[in-house]
């Protein structure tokens, strides 16, 4: 309990945001939606890493640090998934990913 | 007194057989005959020297004869107390049936050498003689019952090859093939008998299981199975393989059909010595079927009776001499059996043993001569069929004369040996069962009717259409008839009774005119009613036979045996179990491990819509597989 | 800390440093000579994998954070092997025209990855873990993706960083209730407050899933087929051997280190995945016609038996998996090897394209059959070993009919695998592929691999080094 | 009921609701400002937790930078204009099967589960004690990532190169 | 050196040799030359051995010696034979000489031929030589996988179903012997360190609950490849697929490598369930025995009909392990040699009679006997041997096993038995069928009068496998004792728990 908020209450929204990103990442079709559900879920991470570490172990900052991290590695991982999403927009024209099944069973 | 010369009787035809099997094909013919008839010659010598020594010189022991064990030498052990040992047995039957192989098979061995003259495979013919032959003589000198299992089998093997010596003849093949299964058949039931029989007396050796001991059989007192006393299944298995060898109903089959080999094997083995091992297996193993289970000494004694009949009644009817025979040997050997079943064990209590004994020696001249004789007849005509004879004294005088004196043996002619041993046995079965007695008696009479029926068809009778002119068989074949016919003459003068018997104790034996005399008559009546029907051709024959319709047809089709056979073996074995078999063999357990095939590979394709290229379902799968696991493993484990 | 504690990650400068070195070449090389910086990448990797085989003092630096024992040491070793024979096998690939521009950005990403590797397993806290598999994941997507002008590269890229970002997502949000139930990152320090609470198990079977991905067990593993098949071939046996083999044995002894406690939570748990691993995989594999998918399939049920030696949990599962790892990188890249030199000289993949090679290349299809009887399991090559090894550790534990379904499943796998000997050595072809003569570095590393394949399983040796090395549940 | 619980009340609202927009928007333009909204949330949250430092990152980093990102590629690669069209029913149903059976039990799992905070005195968060452990070589030092991060920039860079950029 | 590892080395040395041989007939005179010592050294083997224990030198097993191998793991290369093995290595050793003659003629891809056909024999020779689990189970799989190729790329007929449907049933075989062995060697911890050794582990006595669960394992496992119904299905498509060599080698030796293991590991190591769970296995056994009988009588295929034959035959091998006691398991080590013998005796035949008329189905044959009387008078005494005829192995070794096996005191054994023993009845009438069609009669077809008769190597390879079929059955009772002794200590393990 920080300030009147309950840890469950911020872990429940985020719990929510993760696995609104999940449930995103399976019915987008749009490669960049999918990139913006990846984004969620990375977010959702962050926020429980702050979470843990701010109401339950502000002793050390490694909750935070961790999500320090993350969204470092979310930005490189964003920027090479956005340079192969283009590299598909050349190649098919499209950035569905129903068009990216050549590859299956 | 040593008789360590006898491993000779058995070596010497082995070394032929394996000189001539091997190197055969490089001799000349005639000297693989000679190497072969030079062999059986001195057998027969040391046969003759043994037989001598043993009745004669050394004699009774204590007012019996012994059982000597000449020699004997490990085999294999099967356990501590089953071994198996090869060895020579001498006593008064095994000795006597020294005496008989060998003279037998030495008078084919000569007769051989013009009967087979030119013939392909020559040496072959003489390197499965002597393979027979030293089988034969295995089978008798046997020391233990699986010793002559053993020779048993070997004897069985090479009647198998000499039927099918023809082999490119499709019936001989067939006939060879009948006549090996039917006998193996035949010794399964053996083999189990002697599994049986081991198992409860520990024991496979003569001496012990036909000894006085009978502690031996402690062990199967009492113990019964599906109702009968495992003795008597043991020694009523034992006389099924003695009936398959010696063609007792219903495993006679065989027999007539093994007439497709060379004559002389015919009278060989067919006649004088294999078929009879049979009955000479019952007579060695007398003491355990007398003691442990006369019941089956009973069923012996009946089959024994039923064959000879059965099979005097279908002689009546065959055309190819060499089946009437055939037949007549069943029938002959019918009478062996039921004596044996008849009899009773010591003295005068086991004439029909005597009796059974001394007509094995008796038939085993006569039946030969008439085999011989009638190889004679077809190197003269060159067909079997008796239709195709008629008139063939002038032609071939000696072969004539030799076969008369056969017929008027078998049929029981006073003063040839076939009326003593045939009154002996007689005079058994009078005393132990009316019935038998009375099938005896009538077979008495058949026996004469169709031996005169084909006697008189062949050398009386309008001459036939002869391609050329037949003539008179070589020296070679007409010395050993000659040797036979004095046998058959002369063999009724040995003492049996004497010599032979059951517990080797020898007694008195009385003619019985009572029995003598109708049998005798009987025998007339036969030769008569022959005369008066074949001596000229006439109708009455034909209008017999049509009279009689289907019985004549059933019997001239030998009862449908080979008919119900064939359907066993075919229709049942062949079509009922074997392709069944097969099909379920390849449908049901092969397609079963085809199956687990099928089904991964099936499984395989049916799941393939998992990987479906798209990533949404990637991640779903991805999370859905995580989820499961997490509710599985957080909150249900 | 002094300078000298830093030769601890000796192996890890030195990638940094011919990183760094290629990429000053890269700028002062004119275009004519850039095939030179093949030479000079594989040079100088060929180097730093002999330097790294000195012995080296264990210990561990950044106050936990950076962990080296001989263990990790071995296993680096191998993985720089592993990488070297990779390397060997590119050169050809990398000399085509269209990959001129990219020799040494190949070189650059690659190694990256292998520092990522590196990291990971000598990682002592999950936020160098974290990172550790990120740098071995990014620039893989990059690699999956090298041949840009083919679509099929292009797919397997995108499906590569899509799905790895799925699967850290994953991992990250089972790492934050680890980390909110345990109170540090620190694997030393975790170790006490590990318990099997509802959450903590959650937090663990979700990084579980996200190791998982990386040495793709099943369900977690379909990007593998996909990518395995889209990527240039080199790429692939990198990533099915040196990747997989880097996350297979982090994940061994994070879970030995950190969750030792709750071995019963975790041995069901690898129980479950190892069966649908295997049997998935196997299902899979065979119906492939293309080789390299193919070879992802089989390398699929490959990780399923890898799960039985680490579920062991003492010294002989770590061992087992090891010396499974080490013999698969050899029986691997033999395989990946052969495929290669033919798809570079044909450009064929086919199982069928493949019929009466025996015939025009006897020696590249001995290689190949051996390969695969390797990985069948089939003596007198090493996979026998090893795999009978992996049972042997598995029934250590008592799972025998965890041993039955995966000896089984290796009997089915031994039906794909005889596809491919059948092709070659029985089925007939009017248009068998020429007979060619394969490069030099290509029959180096084939000849690497070949006697890897022959030697390890006899020399014992081999084996207690690594058993001597190894550690279990303490 | 105070301000703060009020405060975070409402960012929990925008970070639900923009959340679910961020996913269901048939525009993929406003799919990226709902993104956005959920990103100044959060970091909203971050400042009333007083981690200012981290709040500016995700200010700066993911909603300024990642969010650029995705505008510029869906510029490249969009049209402003286009909608999406619904998606099917089976993957609807499954992903929402998939989210709320997570959803589901997380919260459980969450709920379940008494949180203990630590007794350790609390670490004075400022610019200067996250200077020092970022730059830290001990444990809680942070460097090693840190320079280990910068290879992966420089591999993540490298990579996007190669993949974007135009051939001959 | 222990003369033992001569029976590794000498193949392995002759797969060198043969890689650098040049063409087919470099190929077959390197393969004929290292085989010919191999026989040598096993012939050597056995007077040794035999002079040894004329000596006086006890033990279970002579020629014993260690290698500490995988230390760790405690596996040793542990080698030592006892008088079965013995019969065993000359038994492979002569069928395998006999292989490299019959196929004499191989000229498509010899070397490989070659090459994988002593692999074969290398893994036959390993198993029977080693007493550590481990390097048996090696040399057991080591031996398996060479048929494939064997039969794949040599064979005829669907030979790629035939080879792929064998390979994948034995190795089926092997996955269920992984567990068995795993099983016996983790249990051994109770007394000591764990071990693969045979000799450690049969002085342990495991509790009956584990015997229980792995008894299955190891004794189907081996029994598979003993062809126990109902998973002998590999075995007909199997061995009619298969070039003739291999048919011997498969039929004449790999094939007891199942028997033997059922014996050596199965019921050695596991008497306890054994003996509790031996009905069962009797039961399948004599189905084997009959089903295999009347199988064959159906076929066409003269390999197919071997192939059944040989399932009725291992079937009899197994049957008489079953009856655990002395007399019937010597039985069935003398039904394995006898068999290995005449099968491959059969095989090499078939394989010969093949490669001249190139048809094997019997309807299409006749009178052969006439054209190759070497063959097939060979033939005949090969048939006679399987149908058990006196003065020939077979008959030796089959009435062993029903005395042996008509000793067990339960009436379910005897009547088992006695359903076995009218195997021999049925075997009669189909070799009979077999002998009749093929050899007998008229000469079929008019090209089949060209036929030469068995060429020089043809004739090694039939004398070979003749000869020592004839020395068993004239004068069995070494053999017969000699295999006694050495099951002494196996038996005296099965009944001890009595």
């Amino acid at each position: 309990m920080l300030q009147g908020i309950p840890i469950t209450s911020v872990l429940i929204v985020s719990a929510f945001m993760f696995f609104a990103g999940v449930c995103g990442f399976i019915i987008r079709r749009n490669m960049i939606t999918i990139l913006m559900s990846i984004e969620l879920i990375l977010n959702a991470v962050n926020i429980n890493m702050v979470v843990f570490n701010k109401f339950l172990f502000p002793d050390q900052l490694q909750g935070q640090f961790f999500a320090l991290f993350i969204v470092g590695i979310a930005a490189a991982e964003a920027s090479v998934a956005i340079a192969l999403v283009i590299n598909i927009y050349r190649r098919l024209n499209s950035i569905s990913v129903d068009k990216v099944n050549e590859m299956k069973y | 007194m040593n008789y360590s010369l006898t491993i000779l009787i058995l070596l010497i035809p082995f070394a032929s057989f394996l000189f001539n099997g091997l190197f055969g094909m490089k001799l000349k013919p005639v000297i693989a005959g000679l190497i072969g008839t030079v062999g059986l010659g001195l057998v027969t010598v040391l046969s003759y020297l043994t037989a001598w020594q043993y009745f004669f010189v050394d004699g009774m022991v204590n007012g019996s004869f012994p059982k000597i064990i000449a020699m004997s030498m490990d085999w294999i052990s099967f356990s501590d107390f089953l071994t198996v040992r090869m060895g020579i047995l001498l006593d008064p039957i095994s000795v006597m049936m020294l005496v008989v192989i060998s003279t037998v098979s030495f008078m084919v061995h000569i007769y051989s050498l013009g009967y087979m003259q030119g013939e392909k495979g020559f040496q072959r013919f003489y390197a499965f003689l002597s393979l027979f032959s030293f089988s034969m003589l295995g089978l008798v000198l046997a020391t233990n019952i699986f010793q002559m299992y053993i020779f048993w089998e070997l004897v069985g093997v090479s009647s198998f090859l000499l039927i099918g010596f023809y082999y490119t003849k499709d019936s001989a093949v067939a006939a060879s093939k009948k006549a090996f299964i039917v006998t193996r058949f035949a010794d399964l039931g053996f083999l189990i008998g002697i599994l049986l029989l081991s198992y409860f007396t520990k024991t496979f050796d003569f001496s012990a299981l036909t000894g006085s001991d009978q502690s031996i059989f402690a062990n199967a007192a009492g113990v019964s199975f599906l109702g009968m006393s495992v003795m008597t299944w043991a020694a009523l298995l034992i006389f099924m393989g003695g009936a398959g060898k010696s063609a007792m109903f219903p495993l006679h089959i065989w027999l007539p059909d093994a007439m497709e080999g060379p004559t002389p094997v015919s009278a060989l083995i067919h006649a004088a010595t294999m078929v009879v091992a049979g009955v000479y297996l019952v007579a060695r193993m007398f003491p355990v079927f007398y003691f442990q289970a006369p019941e089956a000494l009973t069923v012996v004694a009946y089959v024994g009776g039923f064959t000879s009949l059965f099979a005097a009644v279908i002689a009546c009817t065959q055309y190819d001499i060499k089946r009437v025979l055939a037949f007549s040997t069943l029938s002959q050997l019918g009478y062996m059996m039921l004596a044996l079943g008849v009899s009773g064990y010591g003295g005068e209590e086991g004439v029909g043993y005597m009796a059974s004994m001394f007509h094995l020696f008796t038939h085993a001249m006569f039946k030969a001569l008439l085999f011989l004789g009638a190889g004679s007849i077809i190197h003269a005509v060159h067909s079997n069929v008796m239709q195709d004879m008629g008139g063939l004294r002038k032609y071939l005088p000696i072969t004539h004369a030799t076969f008369l004196i056969a017929c008027l043996t078998i049929a029981g002619v006073p003063f040839l040996s076939g009326f003593f041993s045939k009154d002996e046995i007689l005079v058994a079965a009078f005393h132990h069962d009316k019935l038998l007695f009375a099938v005896e008696f009538l077979v008495a009479g058949l026996t004469a009717f169709y031996m005169f029926r084909l006697y008189f068809n062949i050398f009386w009778g309008k001459e036939k259409h002869y391609h050329h002119t037949p003539h008179e068989s070589p020296k070679t074949m007409t010395i050993p008839l000659m040797i036979l016919a004095f046998g058959s003459i002369f063999a009724g003068y040995i003492p049996f009774s004497k010599l032979v018997t059951s517990d080797g104790i020898p007694f008195e034996t009385h003619m019985n005119f009572a029995i003598a005399i109708p049998s005798v008559l009987i025998g007339l009546l036969g030769i008569t009613i022959a005369w008066i029907l074949y001596k000229k051709e006439t109708a009455i024959p034909e209008r017999i036979s049509k009279s009689l319709g289907g019985f004549y047809t059933a019997i001239y089709h030998k009862f449908y045996f080979d008919e119900l056979y064939l359907f066993i073996t075919k229709k049942i074995i062949f079509n009922y179990i074997s392709r069944p078999v097969a099909w379920f063999d390849r449908h049901i357990v092969d397609g079963s491990m085809n199956g687990i095939g099928w089904l991964t590979v099936t499984s395989s394709k049916k799941i393939r819509n998992l990987q479906s290229g798209n990533l949404p379902q990637y991640g779903m799968v991805f999370v859905l597989g995580a989820i499961i696991l997490v509710l599985v493993f957080a909150f249900i484990i | 800390m002094d300078i000298a504690s830093f030769s601890l990650m000796r192996n890890e400068l030195i990638l940094v440093g011919i990183v760094l070195i290629l990429l000053i070449a890269e700028i002062f090389t004119k275009k004519e000579n850039k095939h030179k910086i093949i030479t000079l990448g594989t040079v100088l990797f060929g180097v730093a994998t002999l330097i790294n085989f000195l012995p080296l003092a264990e210990g561990m630096l950044f106050g936990g954070s950076f962990q080296t024992t001989r263990m990790t040491m071995f296993m680096k070793s191998v993985l720089n092997l592993g990488v070297f024979i990779v390397f060997l096998q590119s050169v050809t690939w990398l000399k085509r025209e269209e990959n001129n521009e990219k020799i040494s950005e190949f070189f650059i990403l690659i190694i990256s990855t292998l520092i990522g590797m590196n990291f990971m397993i000598s990682s002592g806290d999950f936020l160098m873990m974290y990172i550790g598999i990120e740098l071995a994941t990014i620039p893989m997507a990059a690699l999956a993706a090298f041949e840009k002008y083919s679509e099929k590269s292009a797919e397997a890229g995108i499906k590569l960083i899509l799905t790895s970002a799925l699967s850290s997502g994953i991992l990250l949000y089972g790492l934050s209730f680890i980390y909110g139930t345990t109170g540090s990152i620190y694997f030393a320090d975790c170790v006490v407050n590990i318990n099997n609470n509802p959450l903590q198990t959650f937090g663990f079977v979700f990084f579980v899933a996200g190791m998982a991905f990386k040495i793709s067990l099943v369900p977690f593993h379909l990007w593998t087929a996909d990518v395995y098949e889209g990527a240039p071939i080199n790429v692939t046996s990198y990533l099915s051997v040196v990747s997989k083999g880097a996350a297979a044995f982090t994940f061994m002894i994070i879970l030995y280190r950190v969750f030792g406690s709750i071995t019963k939570v975790w041995e069901p748990l690898l129980y479950t995945l190892a069966v649908a691993t295997m049997t998935i995989g196997n299902l899979f594999a065979l119906r492939q016609n293309n080789l390299k998918r193919f070879m992802a399939f089989s390398s699929i049920a490959q990780a399923g038996f890898i799960l039985l030696g680490i579920m062991q949990g003492g010294e002989l599962g770590m061992t087992t998996v090891v010396y499974f790892m080490l013999i698969y990188v050899f029986t691997n890249l033999a395989a990946f090897g052969v495929i290669s030199a033919i798809s570079e000289f044909s450009g064929k993949e086919e199982i069928t394209d493949y019929n009466s090679l025996y015939k025009t290349n006897p020696k590249l299809s001995l290689i190949l059959l051996l390969a695969l009887f390797s990985l069948a399991g089939i003596p007198p090559v090493a996979g026998f070993f090893s795999k009978f090894f992996l049972f042997a550790a598995a029934g250590a534990k008592g799972y025998y009919i965890l041993i039955l379904i995966a000896v089984l499943n290796a009997t089915v796998s031994l039906y794909y695998y005889l596809r491919v000997v059948k092709a070659m050595l029985i089925d007939h072809s009017d248009t068998p592929i020429a007979t060619f003569k394969t490069p030099w570095p290509m029959r180096i590393s084939l000849l690497i691999c070949v006697a890897g394949i022959f030697v390890i399983g006899f020399a014992s040796a081999i084996y207690e080094y690594i058993s001597s090395i190894s550690f279990g549940i303490n | 009921m105070a301000l703060n619980v009020l405060m975070f009340y409402l960012l929990s609202a925008v970070i639900v609701i923009c959340s679910i927009l961020t996913i269901t928007t048939t525009r993929i333009l406003r799919a990226a400002f709902y993104l956005l909204c959920v990103l100044v949330a959060t970091a909203g949250f971050y400042f009333m937790v007083d981690y200012q430092f981290m709040a500016g990152v995700q200010l700066v980093l993911y909603a300024g930078g990642i969010v650029v990102l995705i505008i510029f590629s869906i510029l490249l690669t969009s049209h402003i204009s286009h909608k999406f069209a619904k998606p099917e029913a089976s993957r609807l149903i499954m992903g929402i099967l998939v989210g709320a059976s997570g959803f589901a039990l997380s919260t459980l799992a969450i709920l379940k589960y008494t949180f203990i905070p630590t007794t350790n005195p609390a670490m004075k968060v400022d610019m200067q004690a996250i200077g020092l452990q970022l730059l830290g070589t001990g444990k809680n030092g942070y460097v090693l990532p840190f320079e280990v991060i910068s290879i992966l920039l420089l591999a993540a860079m490298i990579g996007a190169i190669i993949i974007a950029k135009k051939g001959k | 050196m222990n003369i033992l590892n001569l029976f590794v080395i000498i193949p392995v040395l002759t797969v060198i040799a043969i890689v650098f041989t040049k063409d087919f007939k470099g190929a077959r005179v390197a393969a004929a030359v290292g085989m010919s010592l191999q026989l040598l050294t096993a012939i050597i083997l056995v007077f040794s051995y035999f002079a040894q224990r004329k000596a006086g030198i006890t033990g279970d097993f002579l020629y014993l010696s260690d290698y500490t191998w995988f230390k760790t793991l405690n596996i040793h290369y542990t080698v030592g034979v006892d008088s079965i093995a013995v019969w065993m290595l000359l038994l492979a050793s002569i069928v395998v000489f006999a292989g490299i003659f019959a196929s004499w003629q191989v000229e498509y891809l010899a070397r490989e031929f070659f090459i994988s056909l002593i692999l074969l024999a290398t893994g036959v020779f390993g198993f029977f030589i080693s007493l550590d689990l481990f390097t048996m189970f090696l040399f057991y799989e080591l031996a398996v996988i060479p048929m494939y190729l064997l039969i794949g790329i040599w064979g005829s007929g669907p030979k790629e179903y035939s080879a792929m449907k064998l390979t994948l049933m034995l190795m089926g075989g092997s996955a269920l012997l992984i567990v068995g062995l795993l099983g016996l060697y983790f249990y051994s911890s109770a007394a000591g360190p764990v071990t693969f050794s045979l000799l450690e582990l049969s002085k342990i006595s495991f509790p009956i609950a584990m015997q229980r669960f792995f008894f299955p394992f190891l004794f189907v496992g081996f029994g598979i490849l003993g062809a126990l119904f109902p998973l002998h299905t590999w075995s007909p498509d199997g061995h009619s697929s298969a070039p003739t060599a291999v048919s011997m080698l498969h039929a004449g030796v790999l094939m007891k490598l199942g028997g033997y293991g059922c014996l050596r590991v199965a019921m050695f190591l596991l008497p306890d369930a054994a003996q509790e769970m031996a009905w069962i296995f009797l039961i399948l056994t004599t189905i084997s025995v009959v089903y295999g009988a009347f199988g064959a009588i159906w076929q066409k295929d003269l390999k197919y009909i071997n192939a059944y034959s040989s399932v009725s035959h291992c079937g009899l091998v197994l049957f008489a392990l079953l009856m655990m006691n002395k007399t019937s398991m010597d039985g069935a080590v003398l039904q394995m040699i006898s068999h290995g013998l005449m099968t491959a005796l059969f095989f090499a035949l078939i394989g010969m009679i093949y490669g001249r008329t190139h048809t094997r189905n019997i309807d299409q044959m006749g009178g052969l006997m006439a054209v190759v009387p070497f063959l097939g008078v060979a033939y005949v005494i090969a048939g006679l041997a399987s149908l058990g005829l006196p003065g020939l192995s077979g008959f030796v070794a089959e009435m062993t096993i029903f005395f042996g096996s008509f000793q067990h005191p339960d009436t379910f054994h005897r009547v088992a038995t006695i359903i076995a023993t009218s195997s021999i009845v049925i075997t009669a009438v189909y070799i009979l069928r077999v002998v009749g069609k093929l050899l007998l009669g008229q000469v079929r077809e008019k090209e089949y009068l060209e036929f030469p008769d068995a060429k020089w190597y043809e004739r090694i390879s039939l004398v070979v496998l003749i000869v020592p079929i004839a020395m068993i059955g004239f004068y069995p009772s070494f053999l017969s004792s000699t295999v006694m002794v050495a099951l002494n200590p196996i038996v005296e393990r099965l009944t001890a728990m009595l």
